[in-house]
């Protein structure tokens, strides 16, 4: 059964310098928090593995937490680029970032192989495109009953996967709801898995579009009311679309950025 | 309700473009807003799909992101987000993907990875790809909507992110590709189409106002143009109430 | 959008003689109203795909509507043999009856494949067996990354499947819950799809652990209230166990089994 | 309470070899009874998974077939059967799984497709492989329940539908078959488990009342015998009154 922890226990307990990282929720129940703990912690030399890697990762690329980064869509969703982002892999601040990039398609099959203990999947993808000239993660397979050429991608394992959800019980059995992304493959296709939450409940009752993940499936529980902000929980609170806005200008800028960090993440536990 | 910009000329037009379509996977931004927009006025029935996971979504007012609660909210179904890639969008369930763009060619391939900015600077970084490679391979018809200028119509893509035609008309068949790839690019000042023979894009309409030479001029290739130019019609006043309502909802 | 039509109709307007039809329902939503409307209408030489044929499928095999079977459990659950089944491949009876055999991971991947538009699929699975022996329908794939061979699985598309749901609103889209099995992906591998419901509401209300199919991905819905049984449907009926227990004895003899279809479903529309 | 029926004798000792389990891939049947016993007596915390999407059901009365309504009522999770077999099975994160047999050889490989009657008859039908063949390559360990006949206990199978230990030690790392594979075999007569050297069946322990000799000729095979043959602790008045609540349920 999930061990229920603070995040800070959490945070130090699963996560190391030079781990592979994944931390999902599209849009929807992203783990702030916890990308906060990872600063605040000074972890380092992280590969950084998400669909979207979104302020969230701005955040973490900008405090120097990543050596690489894995993803399909790095922009500010609605508002425009991600400026630590484009700064770490344009000009090496404040190091610089190895990419492997891919198609939404491909990530999320990615981490279906990774859940469904496979080496690999196969797509129907990257067809014509420059995509797998820079990257050692899509190959070819053929189908062996109609000769087609697929693509096939690489699984990820992530050493641990980091999701927030709405709730958890007392065993660490987790319920989320609303867009669930692709959380649960990211979380089974982990070795370790931290779900932070709005609440701990007595019990878990079953919603309409709920995604249940059982207790023995997950690492560690942290209770982190409001742990998705700006992004959001569904039922608890709503996407702060201010925050996204506010971020061009804050992040456009080092020295503004660091002092945001400082003032926002590391001064604040 | 007399002018208009020609954000929303584009914005109109995309959403016209959009006739006949039963379900669209719409990307955000310029692509959201058409689709939304046909939904209000012309479509009542159009089935949005957002790869955030919400199939038939009907936003009250225009999401700023794919993931805002309103699309799951709204939608007749929420699925994962390897479902929606596979199940719904690799199967060629879709008819038509919307898309915007960072670079097109004269064959409507995208580029929404990087751009060369000169031997002596470091490539710049655009988003990537997102859901676009296999929205533009696997959706039966593929609408472009982009502002046009020469820093966006470009004679080479930096990258190929997303195939249109590739390199001509028998590109997309030896690709395997699904659909039928890109059918009409929508810009602020007309409409581009790929010719049935060549493939190339097209000028066949200019909005009200247009000259040909303008779109000429903000196009970074040696732009053809159809034997005849036709002039779109204005928005009406049903489409401009509906929009401008919707933008600011 | 769906068609909402009788299942006369339905029936009559989308399956054809020499189709491969797919019924699905893992013990539960078992579509048995629609077999017995595809036994009245005298069909003939089907391929029937199922995961686990079921007693549904020993009425229409013995009922002779079968050319071939693909599936991974032919057994009567919890009870014993499907006899008319047996005979059919034992014997011949009423026909010869060729078997296409995988295990439940194959089936099921086949019909995500299939659901996917991918021409096959890759599992870990059949290793070391004499499965592959007897089905052109499994092969092998190398990881194009590790070197590892793994089985693939032809894609199964069906010409139509058919599923049975608990609700349908006016649009046709439908709504499933409680045990909802591979009935997803066999619905979206079929080239046409019927779903019987046991009534169709002005509006579906989502439920916990709800399977919501658009409407714009079904041909034709016809309501059958009780088209289940004995199998059942959650919140509207519980399995008739005593059915299947009886229904041993009923198949176990072709005259008794004969007379059963003629009293129970030829005669009765 | 005093005495009890061979199949008491089996299923007692059959969830009592759950001992140390977190979870079981359950099959209908016997395994189901075993698997539901272990819960009401030493393990309440046992997470029992069905193939038909259950995860962590709690039955109150034994389920007939494996898609019984109650599964799914009181499951923790409900996921589709795809997803169970790929992202459960699989993957290889269930402890244990639980199989019945039709036939069975000296490495505990397992068929229930199909027997060979003799060259004069049409070979025999059983039901086909189900989840069986993955359950017994994916678990962490495999627990194997069936009644003890020269019927059942065959010197060769008619056919290889789930492979125990293939035909000797090294078959299935070289098979590259995740778990370690079957560990005991539990019949009415006994237990027979792997010999840790060449991976064979040896009896181990037989239950009260029954003579080697008894096990010996009800093997269809020449069965080889461990140096000590243990006698399993008779079921407890607990253990038989859950087991017979159960039933009666």
């Amino acid at each position: 059964m999930a061990e229920l922890a603070t995040l800070r226990e959490a945070v130090a307990e699963l996560i190391h310098d030079g781990d592979v990282v994944a931390m999902e929720g599209f849009t929807h129940l992203i783990p702030f928090a916890a990308a906060h703990e990872v600063i605040r912690q000074g972890l380092a030399d992280l590969t950084l593995v998400r669909m979207t890697p979104d302020v969230v990762y701005d955040q973490l690329i900008g405090a120097g937490a990543a050596r690489k980064l894995v993803f399909s869509w790095g922009g500010n969703p609605g508002v425009g680029s991600l400026h630590r982002f484009r700064d770490a892999v344009e000009n090496g601040w404040p190091h610089p970032l190895e990419v492997d990039e891919h198609s939404h398609a491909g990530m999320a099959n990615r981490y279906v192989a990774g859940a469904s203990g496979l080496p690999f999947a196969v797509v129907r993808a990257y067809r014509g495109t420059d995509l797998a000239s820079r990257t050692s993660t899509v190959s070819t397979v053929t189908c062996p009953f109609t000769g087609e050429k697929l693509a096939a991608v690489a699984a990820l394992n992530p050493d641990v996967t980091v999701i927030h959800a709405q709730q958890a019980d007392r065993a660490g059995n987790v319920q989320l709801w609303g867009l669930t992304g692709v959380q649960k493959e990211a979380a089974l296709a982990a070795r370790r898995v931290l779900v932070t939450v709005e609440e701990i409940v007595d019990r878990l009752t079953p919603r309409p579009g709920g995604v249940v993940l059982p207790g023995w499936a997950i690492t560690a529980v942290a209770e982190v009311p409001g742990g998705a902000h700006p992004s959001y929980a569904a039922g608890y609170s709503v996407r702060d679309n201010g925050f996204y806005q506010a971020w061009d200008a804050v992040s456009r800028d080092r020295d503004t950025f660091t002092a945001w960090i400082r003032d926002n993440i590391l001064e604040r536990p | 309700m007399t002018g208009w910009t020609p954000d929303e000329l584009m914005t109109v037009n995309a959403a016209r473009a959009l006739a006949g379509a039963r379900t669209c996977f719409v990307g955000i931004g310029l692509p959201s807003a058409a689709a939304n927009l046909a939904r209000r006025t012309a479509q009542p029935e159009l089935v949005l799909v957002y790869e955030s996971g919400a199939l038939g979504a009907k936003p009250s007012r225009l999401p700023l992101s794919i993931g805002d609660g309103e699309l799951a909210d709204t939608a007749d179904a929420v699925v994962s987000v390897p479902e929606m890639f596979n199940y719904w969008l690799q199967a060629g369930r879709i008819d038509v993907g919307f898309l915007g763009a960072a670079q097109l060619d004269r064959y409507a391939n995208i580029n929404t990875t990087a751009v060369d900015r000169g031997p002596d600077r470091p490539e710049g970084r655009l988003p990537g790809a997102g859901g676009a490679p296999e929205i533009a391979a696997s959706c039966g018809a593929v609408l472009i909507v982009l502002r046009h200028s020469t820093r966006n119509m470009v004679d080479r893509l930096d990258f190929v992110t997303s195939v249109g035609h590739g390199s001509g008309p028998r590109d997309r068949s030896r690709l395997g590709l699904l659909g039928k790839g890109p059918v009409a690019v929508i810009t602020d000042l007309g409409i581009l189409r790929p010719d049935p023979g060549t493939a190339e894009l097209t000028l066949t309409e200019v909005h009200p106002g247009v000259t040909v030479e303008q779109v000429r001029a903000a196009t970074g290739w040696p732009l053809k143009i159809a034997g005849t130019v036709a002039v779109t019609g204005p928005p009406t006043p049903a489409e401009l109430a509906a929009l401008r309502a919707m933008k600011a909802a």
